[in-house]
């Protein structure tokens, strides 16, 4: 088994054979949960960082050939369901990854818990894993819905009435968004007769005997586009498709929520990426080149929209839920650029590898943001912007981060904020689509009303009562939490060390997870010209350059 | 009734299991028989001429139920089908013999049992070709690699038959009853008022920020 | 094809009941609609040769969801409102109209039902194949269960694994630990 | 006129599939009642299988039951039909979690109407 092309199916199958293990041992321990759920995602952690080594190492692709039904012949088709591991999956099976691991330590005090709840969270992991290794339009459909009906699910775990509400607003959308997806494959299938997508590819390229020719201007083809379209937008949350998002932010318990923005609506935005790219490929966009001017055009809409929505919130959580609608604009933004029929080969590139790391770096920023949000609520039951007056004295080592992230999201350098929007807007110049440029611009700064809003809260605006244990020694907690984040979110967070936990609102697992998310966005600014140069080969690939 | 979400969630995980396990009962299944679960408007009636009809008919339907799984390899038919049959025939003796009753009889070990059972036996057979350098689910390797006599068609039909067909029964026959026990919740006051009230909003009131 | 008089019928069955389900205000009136549909359906699966789907359609699309539903009324209360049939939403109406209108207008693109030459079943690297191999390659004749559990049996995981999220799922919605009882 | 005619009557079972599409989607955009809306999400998704189902149609041909090679005689394509038994499966997977919703949020509010959630929410 030293074989990497097993790591992407074991990636999948060990949260999912987690989950079903969950429920059984909880027949007999109740309190089996955490400790399963920290095993089995301690070891895809391993199995993560053994696929991206693979992948970006020596080996390159990796098909795993599921039942090994393989190809009839050379060049024929696959017949059975391939899970594909490229440059852009191994980069996405990583971050979910760290991401899981972290929310185990951030709901490990605060919760939710109980044994359905991580049965359903390892589900969660599951799904996003498939989506992100699946190399089948059908199949990615499926685990689509693993992950919604555990996202739904998670939003419902919180004891509130407006939960449920939220969840099952989400549900009716996101199925339809699904059906829509599926009504989009289902005119693929029409139109070319398999479902596999580098098979897809060079079917609408014309590519076997069976065609004749290109079906890139087929209206079959170009339905099925609009309809895939639609449906992953809906998941990714881009206005004006974005309705159920912020309720289900906003509703669903704090730890959910961090899991749920870092994870789920990325994954949407991540499908989006991948059928463009490996589906539809650049040279279909080159030949309807209204499709790619749509796209730029409605994304740029939702980057606008989705910071004023936010700067118009008075919930923190809400707040950041609509900043996510102007991000996921971003990365589809970029996306649009990249296979853009105007932009040369630069312009592509940088578009694209902007793109890529714009959807991990918000994925780490908001998820951190979220973490921090988290850890105020807990300190000070801050729900609104206006609560967290004065907390930058209160719960020193939470407003810094918050802070910092805060930063990162506008993009100030060189956190990773920064560079994927730089890439983005690098890309757009070369293209000569400058109202993109200013569109960005004009986003920037409506991002920074709002994060400005945050900082007079925090820092120059007086508690409204007296703050008694203010000012107690913030120096050594910083350093305290800085160490645990270098180590990562081990095992041990959050449970012996919550004691001598100068906060005690805040258990020590999310103040930890939100320093070192702060600290990972500013690492990945510094490691982002590096992470540039390995996801190369991938970029020129799929641009077919 | 918590003022705020978070301190609910806290709170939750606890409160949650330890009601399971000390009070397993909702508010519907303390009085078994006078209003039953099916909740307001108390739609159990016990009926001599359906219980005898379901005594008859359920050993067909199991049995029916049974066949589709084992027969998908040649017919139409299989673990879904199959599966969803035999978990209607619960539903159908808990309709004519009452939920709770049923409920009883039936533990949520058997449920829970063949639910996550399916699941590791489904991933299990899957997983196995993995170990002599197969690929997931490659059933073809029961017979080349593991020499079992028509191995390749018996995996095939076992992922049916020990891996969809016990999950599929086991969910049908777990949904019908979280559902027939309703939500034992915040809103559990007034549902316990009586069958058909209408709940009082003002009890909830300003609950919500 | 022309559509033959079964289809005919059945094309005016699953059309009405579907209109009705969609007009009655009366939720219980709707759900049992709403099953008569789903039987029709079954069967105007079984007349387009899918007995597979038929079948599932006719266990879980008419059986179990039917029974789900009722129950689901059973535990919430009918609305106690006079009309019988819902009032028209304009709004709603006209970007549905427009919606069905682009649907439309991409079926006229379709090939034609039952066309020997559609990719979808003439493909010859994969529906061919599967035809010509699946006995071959599975030891099943059925090649619906030889595609379902064998070419594509990680979708069939995938769904099974969507069974068991919703039995999750359920017990997380409504806060309780156990399906049954301890 | 006659030709698009012509077009739509050989097409009739995707004609009848965009039909129960609209109607699908109305009901989960008009409902008020929240159990019509999981009812016309149901139906949306059925229109779908009948797309699925009525693409795999081979005039003259069998169901996919193929005895020993499948030389003598045409059949329906398999893949579709496969497609659409995940998708009723995850259909009914997420009907039944929907459910499980809406009975909680029966229990908490008193309503499934959709007016009157909202009137009871911004009371709240």
């Amino acid at each position: 088994m030293t074989d990497p092309t097993v790591a992407p199916v074991l990636l999948i199958a060990l949260p999912i054979v987690a989950a079903a293990v969950v429920l059984l041992a909880g027949l007999r321990w109740p309190r089996s949960g955490w400790p399963i759920s920290l095993v089995a995602l301690v070891l895809e952690g391993g199995l993560a960082a053994w696929l991206a080594s693979a992948v970006f190492g020596d080996s390159g692709r990796l098909v795993h050939e599921l039942g090994a039904y393989g190809r009839p012949g050379e060049n024929e088709f696959a017949v059975g369901i391939e899970l594909v591991a490229d440059a852009l999956s191994a980069t996405m099976v990583g971050l979910i990854a760290l991401i899981a691991l972290s929310v185990l330590a951030v709901t490990r005090r605060a919760g939710p818990r109980g044994v359905p709840f991580y049965a359903a969270y390892l589900m969660l992991i599951g799904g996003l894993m498939g989506v992100s290794l699946t190399g089948d339009v059908f199949n990615l459909f499926v685990f689509l819905e693993i992950t919604g009906i555990a996202t739904y699910t998670l939003v419902a775990s919180n004891r509130s009435a407006p939960a449920a509400v939220a969840a099952l607003k989400y549900l009716i959308v996101g199925t339809t968004g699904a059906s829509l997806y599926l009504l989009g494959v289902g005119y693929l299938l029409m139109a070319t007769g398999t479902l596999n997508m580098a098979d897809l590819a060079a079917t609408l390229a014309g590519e076997p005997s069976f065609v004749d020719g290109p079906m890139y201007t087929d209206p079959l083809v170009l339905a099925s586009f609009a309809f895939i379209a639609t449906g992953l937008f809906v998941k990714a949350a881009i206005f004006p498709l974005h309705t159920w998002q912020p309720g289900a932010y906003d509703e669903a318990p704090d730890g959910v929520t961090v899991a749920i923005s870092a994870l789920v609506s990325t994954i949407g935005a991540y499908a989006f990426l991948r059928i463009s790219l490996s589906v539809f490929t650049p040279a279909f966009f080159e030949a309807t080149p209204i499709v790619a001017t749509v796209i730029v055009t409605v994304a740029s809409v939702s980057v606008v929209a989705g910071s004023a929505l936010a700067v118009m919130q008075s919930r923190i959580k809400r707040t950041f839920a609509y900043s996510s609608v102007s991000q996921f604009g971003l990365v589809v933004l970029a996306t649009g650029i990249a296979v853009h029929p105007d932009a040369g080969a630069s312009a592509a590139e940088a578009a694209l590898i902007g793109a890529v790391i714009h959807l991990v770096g918000h994925a780490v920023v908001k998820g951190g943001l979220f973490t921090a949000a988290m850890g105020l609520a807990l300190d000070s039951d801050a729900r609104t912007i206006d609560d967290l007056a004065g907390l930058g004295r209160q719960s020193p080592v939470l407003s810094a981060a918050m802070a910092l992230l805060g930063l990162t999201l506008v993009g100030v350098p060189p956190a990773v904020g920064f560079l994927g929007k730089w890439y983005i807007v690098i890309g757009a110049m070369n293209a000569d689509l400058w109202p993109v440029a200013v569109v960005i611009l004009l986003s920037t700064v409506l991002t920074l009303a709002y994060v400005a809003r945050l900082f007079e809260q925090l820092y120059f605006t007086p508690a409204p009562s007296g703050d008694e244990a203010g000012a107690e020694a913030p120096a050594d907690t910083s350093d305290d939490h800085a160490m645990a984040a270098d180590g990562g979110n081990s095992a041990d967070d959050g449970t012996e060390e919550h004691l001598s936990d100068p906060t005690p609102g805040a258990p020590f697992g999310v103040v930890a997870v939100a320093v070192g998310a702060a600290i990972l966005a500013i690492l990945l600014g510094f490691a982002g010209a590096e992470f540039a140069d390995a996801l190369e080969p991938f970029v020129t690939e799929v641009l077919g350059q | 009734m918590t003022e705020d979400p978070t301190e609910g969630t806290e709170a939750n995980g606890e409160t949650s299991s330890r009601e399971a396990n000390d009070e397993p009962s909702s508010t519907d299944s303390q009085l078994p028989t006078e209003t039953d679960a099916m909740g307001p408007g108390g739609t159990y009636v016990e009926s001599q001429v359906i219980m005898t009809t379901v005594r008859v008919v359920a050993p067909f339907t199991f049995t029916y139920g049974l066949f589709l799984t084992f027969h998908g390899g040649g017919s139409p038919g299989g673990g879904f089908q199959g599966g969803a049959v035999v978990g209607t025939t619960i539903l159908m003796i808990a309709f004519a013999f009452g939920i709770e009753p049923t409920r009883d009889w039936l533990s949520n070990r058997t449920v829970v049992g063949l639910a996550s059972g399916g699941v590791l036996a489904f991933a299990l057979i899957g997983l196995l070709p993995l170990l002599v350098g197969g690929r997931f689910l490659e059933h073809a390797v029961y017979s080349d690699e593991f020499g079992l006599y028509h191995g390749k068609k018996y995996a095939l039909e076992g992922v049916e038959i020990v891996g969809i067909a016990p999950i599929v029964s086991a969910i049908v026959i777990g949904l019908f009853f979280t559902i027939a026990a309703g939500f034992v919740g915040q809103g559990a006051a007034w549902q316990s008022s009586g069958p058909g009230s209408y709940p009082e909003h003002d009890l909830d009131g300003g609950d919500e920020e | 094809m022309s559509p033959g008089a079964i289809e005919l019928v059945l094309f005016a069955f699953v059309l009405l009941t579907a209109l009705a389900t969609a007009a009655f205000r009366d939720v219980l009136a709707a759900i049992i609609v709403f099953a008569a549909y789903s039987l029709g359906m079954a069967i105007y699966y079984a007349v387009l040769l899918a007995p597979d789907v038929a079948m599932t359609e006719a266990a879980i699309g008419a059986g179990v969801t039917t029974l789900l539903l009722l129950l689901t009324i059973a535990k919430t209360v009918r609305p106690g409102r006079d009309e019988i049939f819902e009032s028209i939403h304009w709004s709603g109406l006209l970007v549905v109209g427009a919606f069905t209108t682009v649907i439309l207008v991409t079926v006229t693109s379709f090939p034609e039902i039952g066309a020997s030459d559609a990719p979808i079943v003439s493909n010859p690297e994969v529906s061919q194949y599967y035809i010509e191999e699946a006995y071959h390659d599975t030891g099943v004749e059925n090649a619906v269960t030889a595609v379902l559990a064998g070419y594509r049996g990680f979708d069939t995981f995938g769904e099974a694994v969507v069974v068991f999220a919703a039995g999750v799922a359920t017990m997380v919605v409504l806060h309780t630990e156990v399906f049954t009882r301890d | 006129m006659t030709p698009l005619v012509d077009v739509l009557t050989s097409r009739y079972a995707y004609v009848l599939f965009a039909l129960l599409l609209g109607i699908g989607l109305y009901m989960i955009v008009s409902s008020q009642n929240l159990v019509k809306k999981v009812i016309g999400l149901n139906l949306f998704q059925t229109a779908l299988f009948l797309f699925f189902i009525a693409s795999a149609y081979l005039a003259g041909g069998q169901a996919p039951i193929v005895h020993h090679g499948g030389k003598e005689a045409t059949y329906v394509s398999p893949l579709p039909q496969v497609i659409v038994l995940t998708a009723i499966v995850v259909g009914i997977a997420v009907t039944a979690v929907a459910l499980a919703l809406l009975v909680r949020i029966y229990a908490e509010y008193g309503t499934l109407e959709e007016d009157v959630l909202r009137e009871v929410r911004s009371d709240d």
